[in-house]
């Protein structure tokens, strides 16, 4: 059974019909690793790497060789079927989705290559280290592929184990196992909103895919509009790091480097705003408004807090985990804008993918060559050490902080001018908070350039956790070359992405609505710029022009201490979730020992102790025997005499 | 006073009195086809009587127990050429004095089978040498003579004849036609099962203990039903079942009289059944009495009362049900609830069987309470079933022994699997037989019971009936979990080889618990085949 | 007699362990020959579930394979048996455990004085009682085979259990044998319903009965469906009715206990499908709020008591308490999605939860505790023994790709129409699911390697090192205990079920096409139509 | 003069016995009030067989009596034989059967 297609949906032909191969090569790769086992240690590298290149070629090919002006459904077989409900194992290939396969290939080819150099002092696990990425982004496209919300369910969750496997893959240490549970639990609390989605839509459209959901929603109550719409925005929250479901993702930073690049900053932490973008057709509603506001209020909050915190933090990843949160709140806030932003969050996401994944593949390059050493304020001076990493890194950075003409600009100004254009106050408010975050961004990533690259070098004399000395060096090719790919992307995407992609994405996400604000669209560019700079300035002018101390200096004020408790979001969690959870479990524990449990033996030992005692009746003794006896005639004569006369 | 207690009792109908009319009297030639079964067992037991007197001591053994098996034989042989021409109506016979109908014969049947297991029990040698029997009942108990005749290997073989009495009383128990021939069946079986009880060749004290309280007890519940059979007789002008049903319909004699004598009838009746709370003396008498006589008692006894029981009931008090009803719920409620409490934490094997049979006692009383033919035959078919487990119980507590006789403590049962694991095997199945466990006679047992009763309206009942059965259940398999999953006792009891008596008898029981369990189909057919006469 | 087509695969499925059992007690002298015997007739059972399987035909009639003789005439009786798409499920499940279940065994360290022949011979006749459970289509019957298939598990784990196997033994046997009698009242009373209702002779005919005494007035019908619920609420089991069971799972054998999870407690659920909604439909809409209530209470409850656990087996008890909460959840919302969902969910629990307790086996034969407490960082020492480990716990959690998710998925999207607010707390229950698991996970894999069962004792859990100033006091370096990764027999029984939870986690279509008419079958039965249905895809009656 | 008089009387020689029963320790003595409940009854029987106007009532009374002379064998027999060990007929010392 096949569930029928909707207006401006073909069956998938030619290159669009071997899309299955986009998922099942870096699948099969996975499978060999995991099943092969030790056989296949010292080739597994190279087998993971080629599936994704193999993949990203078969992108390439399908990019081109598809009219992208419809939106393409591959069946690949019933999956789910039980009466109303079928779902299909299918695949949708339009512009959105083969935006995103580019992506995810195409930085996971790189980060693969990468991860050859970066895993090789861990060669023994390292064609599982592979496996793990490998099912990562067969997930992560299934995620961006599938035909309905349920296949996308699928490849959100399986993007998530993939996720959990690799923050814990130093599974020895309690800390990087603790964040890997962290990660997967606050995923799982999105993914219940994501799955509550999904029934809502079942009952009120009778399917989950998304041809028969979107052709439905458009006379359906505002307020299962906004339901759906919230909901489904929970499930960004979890997987995209946005408030109030962040902290996973900076706990998260425990993985190797390859994999926050990947998964934590360019593809899987993006994937809320994918399902923002891809529930566009129910997010434009006109009933969706409200929904809409939530998730420009969540995007706004998080922007606010991913800098906050990421100025006071003193780990090279973290910082870099903190700035991603606050960068997909900008994704999320322009998707929230509705049809005036979906195109430039896909946009930044875009652009953002390729510098943050060059910004990580900079930290890792660097912790590579410093024994793991994170603490930027064991760092500094590595400019000279290590020139290749530091251009790239510094080229990435431009990107980020909106320099002039380089990605970030284009992606990140457009977003700024679409949130200035909303109606009244709230464009105000949401493009006050875009651009107070641009200057926090410059702000802080100037102070992290600073303290890792320029200055002095603090770590000679150190010693590192492991007891040994620091020798930088730059790092061997496999690592240099994406690198360098990455930054060429991080200073052109921009430029050229802008020009295309909006039109590009029309079909499957609608128009651009054009805004008008307040102020031009020149205008917004240029106080963005000027408001970065300011940043930056004033980065330069604590961090630059003094020495910093290689301790963390404790005597702070308020908020830098309340920035470097992730703003208490931790805290809160402990006490509202945590231990109150823990002491429910306790008692519940003990109410099933001692309550249920101890009813039923209880009611065992009631019997038995009655027993006990009653048994001591029977004393033995033959006239109280003849008295029990009388008794009872006794009452049966009486019994019977009260029944008859009564 | 007097005019109150006039009122009390002959409210309806104080007038002068009448003198009394002149019997008729006249002796038909008796009928005696249909119970010649009665009579080759009370016959078979005078021989035996006369054996005793006659025959030199080394004798008597093998003679009685031919003549009793022979007897048993004879009895069922006759029985089973009744049966093929009975009238289906059923018959009186001796003067109207028996009834003769096909429950009578079903409980016949029953009784006679169950007593040929008994008596395979009581004729054993081979566990114990001598047999379970003292040699002498006049040996005073801690004598040197005492001492001696435990090893010795002579016996009180009156017992073989004893038991022939009681099953005579037995059968004519069950196919009384009047309350005075129930009164005398009723002391025709007890007396001989007082002297049986106190003959154990071990534990004299005990066992001369278990005698005392039963007869005393015996006794005391024999005057109460003898005071319930002149309260009737009072009431009804006639002993007579048939006759007291039909006054019940219209006497003009106070209905007081009916139900206290029906009260003091019944009493009488469940003491024999050991139905709680009547059940005082079942407990020490089934410890105290030497094992076969106690596997005797269980069985038969429990078949003849309720034969009793089921025939009063429904023969004479149909018409009342309404009234006593409830309070017999309550008797079997509380049968059922002392039986499964207080099993629970008995220590010894046979205080605990005493215990099981209470509260089987109060399952057989609901369905005994059921007036219908499905109560009437689902009750017949359940003390079949027990009889047989319960025989077979005690064959099996015979065979576990230290140096001192029995080992009853459960204590010396722990990994009795260990020892000899086809005992412990049978034993569980017996014991999953007590408890209900399908496929088991005994949950087929509970099954048409329950049934019978919830056909009759009376599903409360049969749900505690249900619970107190789970409870139950705990002490049978207590004594599972002690013979399989504990580690047997440094110096517990040996496992005895049986004879070939014993053999039988043990297998007799299980054989017809696993097939009663399995194909119940025809004993089922059996004990419908038909109701009381003069219903 | 009568018989339909292909009822000898039913009658040998009946059939062929009962004389393995016997065969395997006659070999009790000699351990590997009984084993392999086992394994052998095991194994012959499961080729022939898979042929009844073929041979079923999901749109053919209702009942197949169905053969039957009079037992008790007297109160039309018969031994009667075939099955349904759900019977056959669960019958295919059966046959795939038990030689697993056998081959997990194999080296198991039997208490002194037991042999292997007793021990497998328990489990194949266990295995011919549970089929028999679910192929019997007389209530009577059933209820026998309900009762009977007590014994053989209550020796299984009084005998070959742990230390406090006599009690877990004995409470398991009468909590089940207190809802078994409780039932007994209503079995009985609908054979006196049927009886005023066919005129004399009443039936046990499971499909006579549904058609005379369905209809029966609302208040007999709720004590009937009560006396039916305690026994199954006791099997499944439900909250608050559970705690025999993890006393059960920590006490028993691992075998036994993938048995007593996998499939003993199905017949509960079975039940409610079976029996409880057919016989009872109204009573049945009636009490539903009692049920969901209890069901989800289940999920919550469960959850939360497992993260609590510090004994893994008792933890595998506590998390299939929840499951049970879904499943249950499922078949009382009474859509087909929901109701198919739990039958998929009974095949998938036992495929999941079955290798949770085979691998935690496995965990504690290398460690000889089931304390979690005394594991930790295992993962270094046996990559592989955690891989199926989480293999199994991402079942456990209904991850995508596992084939539990499709049941989750199904119960839970079937059941949100009908019963949003439970659906949605039970949706919340998935967190905790991930909760349990990979906190298990964690405890006993991750982290450093430490734990009285892992380390040796002259370290113990203290640091290898202790750094003090300059001088490093070196403590005495902590022996790892010789702990060895799967061998090729463990990966034999693990891998069947591996392929399987991927297998049906992708392609389920094999299974929901079984069940999916049976399932329509029961909901028309119920009298309940689906409550999101369009004209071209809706709910089938026959 | 109406039988209920004798009624009466019966009533009041059962309860003493059956009173006698319970108070009275020596196992003779219990005896005793048994065959006293007994002959209690043989008055009901004989006042309700003149107050039918029948013999039943008078004939059932001597089958009681036979009754009780053999229960009396059989229970002197018993209590003999417990005396002739104990030297004592009190029933209260024959309590090792309990609980």
């Amino acid at each position: 059974m096949t569930t029928t297609l909707a207006e401006g949906v073909v069956d998938a032909s030619g290159a669009a019909s071997a899309a299955w191969l986009l998922l099942a090569l870096p699948a099969l790769g996975a499978a060999v690793l995991l099943i092969g086992g030790r056989r296949t240690d010292k080739w597994g590298h190279l087998l993971g790497s080629g599936t994704v290149i193999a993949a990203f070629a078969l992108a390439v090919v399908t990019f081109f060789g598809t009219d992208f002006a419809q939106q393409h459904n591959l069946h690949l077989w019933d999956w789910i079927s039980v009466n109303q409900l079928v779902i299909d194992f299918g695949l949708r290939i339009d512009a959105l989705s083969i935006t995103f396969v580019l992506l995810i290939t195409g930085v996971g080819s790189l980060i693969h290559i990468y991860s050859i150099g970066y895993m090789n002092h861990e060669l023994r696990d390292r064609r599982r280290f592979f496996a793990y990425l490998n099912l990562f982004v067969s997930a992560m496209l299934l995620l961006v592929l599938g035909n309905s919300f349920v296949t996308l369910y699928f490849g959100w969750e399986g993007v998530g184990l993939a996720s959990y496997l690799l923050i814990g893959w130093y599974q020895g240490k309690d800390f990087a196992a603790t964040a890997a549970k962290k990660a997967f639990l606050m995923n799982r609390v999105g993914d219940v909103g994501l799955a509550l989605a999904i029934f809502l839509m079942f009952k009120n459209f009778g399917s989950t895919q998304y041809t028969e959901v979107f052709a439905a929603v458009g006379d359906a109550p505002t307020g299962l509009i906004v339901a759906i719409g919230l909901l489904l925005l929970l499930g960004a929250c979890g997987k995209s790091g946005q408030f109030p479901l962040q902290a996973w993702l900076p706990d998260a930073m425990a993985g190797p480097t390859p994999v926050s690049a990947l998964i934590h900053a360019a593809t899987m932490v993006t994937a809320g705003v994918y399902l923002i973008a891809r529930s566009s057709p129910i997010y434009s509603l006109p009933q969706a408004a409200d929904a809409r506001l939530v998730v420009m209020i969540i995007g706004a909050v998080t922007i606010l807090i991913g800098c906050v915190i990421g100025c006071a933090y003193d780990d090279f990843k973290k910082v870099l985990a903190y700035s991603t949160v606050s960068q997909i709140g900008y994704m999320i806030l322009a998707v929230g804008l509705g049809p005036a932003g979906y195109a430039f969050g896909i946009l930044h996401l875009i652009t953002h993918g390729f510098f943050k994944a060059g910004l990580f593949l900079g930290a890792g390059s660097v912790m590579h060559a410093m024994n793991d050493e994170g603490d930027i304020r064991r760092l500094g001076g590595l400019w000279k050490k290590m020139p290749i990493t530091f251009w790239t890194w510094t080229l990435g950075y431009l990107a980020l902080i909106g320099f002039p003409f380089l990605s970030g600009f284009f992606s990140k100004d457009e977003i700024i001018n679409a949130a200035l254009g909303q109606e009244g106050p709230r464009g105000w408010i949401f493009g006050g908070v875009a651009l107070l975050g641009a200057g926090l961004t410059a702000f802080y990533m100037t102070r992290l350039l600073i303290l890792v690259f320029l200055g002095k070098a603090r770590w000679t004399g150190l010693k590192s956790a492991d007891g040994k000395d620091y020798h930088p060096h730059e790092s061997p090719t496999t690592m240099t070359v994406p690198m360098i790919i990455l930054a060429v992307g991080s200073v052109a995407g921009g430029f050229i992405l802008s020009m295309v992609l909006p039109d590009f994405l029309v079909p499957a996400i609608g128009e651009v609505q054009e805004t008008h604000g307040a102020l031009s669209h020149t205008m917004v560019g240029i106080l963005a710029v000027a408001i970065s700079a300011i940043g930056a300035g004033i980065a330069y002018l604590i961090f630059g022009r003094s020495e910093q101390p290689v301790e963390r200096p404790q005597r702070v004020t308020f908020a830098v201490r309340a920035a470097r408790a992730d703003l208490f979001g931790n805290h809160l969690n402990e006490a509202l979730f945590a231990r109150p959870g823990t002491w429910l479990t306790r008692a519940l524990v003990y109410v099933d020992n001692r309550g249920v449990d101890g009813l039923v033996n209880g009611i065992a030992a009631g019997l038995g102790g009655s027993s006990g005692r009653l048994r001591r009746t029977q004393t033995g003794f033959v006239r109280s025997y003849a008295l029990s006896m009388l008794g009872g005639s006794i009452l049966v004569v009486a019994a019977l005499l009260v029944v008859r006369f009564a | 006073m007097s005019v109150m207690s006039s009122a009390l009792f002959l409210a309806q109908g104080g007038g002068p009195l009448a003198p009394a009319p002149a019997p008729e009297f006249s002796i038909d030639p008796p009928a005696l086809t249909a119970v010649w079964p009665v009579l080759i067992v009370l016959g078979a037991a005078c021989v035996g009587v006369l054996f005793e007197a006659f025959l030199p001591r080394h004798q008597r053994w093998p003679a009685q127990v031919i003549l009793s098996l022979l007897a048993l034989a004879g009895a069922g042989v006759a029985l089973a050429t009744y049966l093929t021409d009975a009238p289906a109506g059923g018959e009186t016979a001796i003067f109207d004095a028996l009834v003769v109908d096909r429950p009578a014969l079903f409980l016949w049947g029953t009784l006679l089978a169950l007593a040929l297991g008994s008596v395979l029990l009581i004729a054993d040698r081979s566990v114990e040498p001598g047999g379970a029997f003292v040699a002498t009942a006049a040996i005073r108990p801690g004598t040197v003579q005492d001492r001696a005749q435990v090893t010795a290997t002579g016996m009180q073989t009156e017992v073989f004849p004893l038991t022939l009495f009681a099953l005579g009383g037995m059968m004519i128990f069950c196919a009384s036609n009047d309350l005075l021939t129930m009164f005398i069946a009723l002391e025709v079986l007890s007396l001989p099962l007082y002297l049986m009880c106190g003959l154990a060749r071990r534990r004299r004290l005990l066992s001369q203990e278990a005698a005392v309280k039963y007869f005393l007890l015996g006794a005391f519940a024999s005057a109460f039903f003898l005071y319930g059979v002149a309260l009737l007789y009072g009431y009804a002008g006639s002993v007579r079942l048939s006759e007291i049903s039909a006054a019940t319909a219209g006497s003009d004699r106070s209905d007081t009289l009916l139900f206290a004598g029906m009260g003091l009838l019944v009493v009488g009746l469940l003491f024999k059944a050991s139905v709680g709370p009547f059940h005082t003396w079942t407990p020490d008498v089934y410890q105290g009495a030497p094992t076969p006589i106690t596997a005797f008692m269980a069985a038969c006894t429990k078949v003849a009362a309720f034969g009793g029981i089921l025939r009063v009931l429904q023969v004479a008090f149909e018409s009342t049900s309404w009234e006593w009803r409830g309070v017999l719920w309550g008797v079997a409620i509380v049968s059922m609830v002392i039986g499964a409490i207080l099993g629970l934490t008995q220590t010894d094997v046979k205080r605990m069987i005493a215990y099981s049979s209470v509260a089987h006692a109060g399952f057989l009383l609901i369905g005994a309470i059921a007036l219908t033919e499905k109560g009437l035959s689902a009750t017949l078919f359940y003390l079949l079933t027990y009889g047989f487990t319960t025989l077979a119980a005690f064959g099996v507590v015979s065979l576990v022994r230290d140096g001192s006789g029995e080992a009853t403590h459960l204590s010396q049962w722990a990994g009795l699997a260990k020892r000899s694991p086809l005992v412990a095997g049978v034993f569980t199945f017996i014991l999953l037989a007590l408890a209900g466990i399908p496929l088991t006679s005994g949950f087929v047992g509970k099954f048409v019971v329950f049934e019978a009763a919830i056909d009759d309206g009376m599903a409360p009942l049969v749900v505690v009936a249900l619970i107190a059965s789970a409870v139950a259940a705990f002490f049978y398999l207590r004594v599972i979990v002690l013979m399989y999953f504990s580690e047997p006792a440094a110096d517990g009891p040996t496992v005895t080889v049986p004879g070939a008596f014993t053999t039988a008898a043990i297998t007799l029981g299980v054989l017809v618990t696993l097939l009663l369990g399995l194909a119940p189909s025809f004993a089922l057919d059996w004990a419908a085949g038909g109701v009381f006469a003069g219903r | 007699m009568t018989s339909s087509s292909n009822s000898w695969l039913l009658a040998a499925l009946l059939l062929l362990p009962l004389v393995g059992a016997a065969v395997v007690t006659g070999l009790r002298g000699n351990d590997r020959v009984a084993k392999l015997t086992a394994l052998g007739f095991s194994l012959a059972e499961f080729a022939l579930a898979i042929g009844a399987w073929i041979a079923y035909a999901p749109d053919g009639a209702r009942i197949q394979q169905h053969f039957s003789f009079d037992w008790i005439p007297a109160f039309g009786v018969h031994i009667s048996f075939g099955v349904d798409g759900i019977a056959l499920v669960m019958i295919a499940v059966i046959g795939l455990l038990v030689p697993l279940v056998i081959g997990a065994g194999w080296a198991e360290k039997l208490p002194e004085g037991r042999t292997a022949g007793g021990f497998f011979a328990l489990i194949l006749l266990e295995q011919a009682l549970t089929v028999g459970v679910f192929a019997a289509t007389d209530v009577f019957l059933f209820y026998v085979l309900f009762e009977i298939m007590l014994i053989p598990m209550y020796f299984l784990i009084g005998s070959y259990g742990g230390a406090r196997r006599q009690y877990a033994a004995v409470k398991f046997f009468l909590y089940s044998f207190l809802g078994g009698l409780i039932m007994l009242a209503s079995v009985i009373a609908l054979y006196v319903m049927s009886a005023d209702e066919l005129g004399g002779q009443g039936t046990f005919d499971w499909a006579t009965l549904v058609q005379t005494v369905s209809d029966a007035p609302l208040s007999t019908q709720i004590w009937l469906f009560l006396g039916f619920f305690i026994a199954f609420a006791i099997k499944a089991p439900l909250v608050p009715l559970h705690t025999w069971l993890p006393d059960a799972t920590a006490e028993a054998p691992i075998g036994v206990a993938v048995l007593l999870v996998g499939i003993l407690d199905k017949v509960g659920t079975f039940g409610f499908l079976r029996y409880l909604l057919p016989l009872f439909p109204a009573a049945s809409e009636a009490l539903t709020p009692l049920v969901l209530v209890l069901a989800v209470a289940g999920v919550i409850y469960g959850s939360l008591l497992a993260v609590g656990q510090s004994d893994m087996k008792r933890f595998v008890a506590y998390v299939s308490i929840a499951h049970f909460g879904f499943i249950a959840l499922g078949i009382f919302a009474f859509s087909s999605q929901a109701m198919t969902g739990s039958v998929t969910y009974m095949v998938n629990h036992s495929i999941a939860t079955g290798m949770l307790i085979l691998v935690i086996g496995m965990v504690i034969a290398r460690g000889g505790s089931s304390r979690i407490a005394d594991y930790g960082g295992m993962a270094k020492l046996t990559p592989l023994l955690a891989g199926t480990l989480l293999i199994a716990g991402l079942a456990s959690l209904s991850l995508p790709g596992t084939s539990s998710f499709i049941s989750e998925f199904l119960v839970l999207v079937g059941s949100y129409p009908n019963a949003p607010v439970y659906t949605i707390i039970a949706t919340v229950g998935m967190v905790f699911a991930a909760l349990y698991v990979l906190w298990l996970y964690q405890r006993i894999m991750q982290g450093p390697l430490r734990g009285a069962a892992l380390v040796g004792a002259t370290g113990g859990a203290a640091p290898a090192t202790v750094e003090g100033g300059g001088g490093v006091a070196v403590a005495t370096e902590p022996e790892t205990k010789k702990i060895l990764d799967l061998n090729s027999r463990e990966k034999w029984v693990l891998a069947p079920l591996v392929l399987l939870i991927v297998g049906l986690g992708l392609y389920p279509k094999p299974v929901l096409a079984t069940v999916q008419p049976s399932v329509d079958a029961t909901m028309c039965a119920a009298g309940q139509t689906d409550p999101v249905q369009s004209a071209e895809r809706q709910l089938q009656c026959p | 003069m109406t039988p209920t008089y004798y009624l009466l009387l019966s009533a009041l020689l059962f309860t003493i016995g059956a009173v006698g029963v319970l108070v009275r320790r020596n196992a003779i003595v219990v005896f005793m009030c048994i065959e006293l409940m007994l002959n209690a009854v043989n008055l009901t029987l004989v006042t309700f067989a003149r107050l039918n106007g029948d013999l039943h009532g008078q004939v059932m009374g001597f089958f009681v009596m036979v009754v009780a002379a053999a229960e009396v064998v059989v229970g002197l027999a018993i209590i003999l034989s417990i005396f002739r060990t104990r030297r004592t007929a009190s029933v209260d010392d024959s309590n090792l059967l309990k609980y």
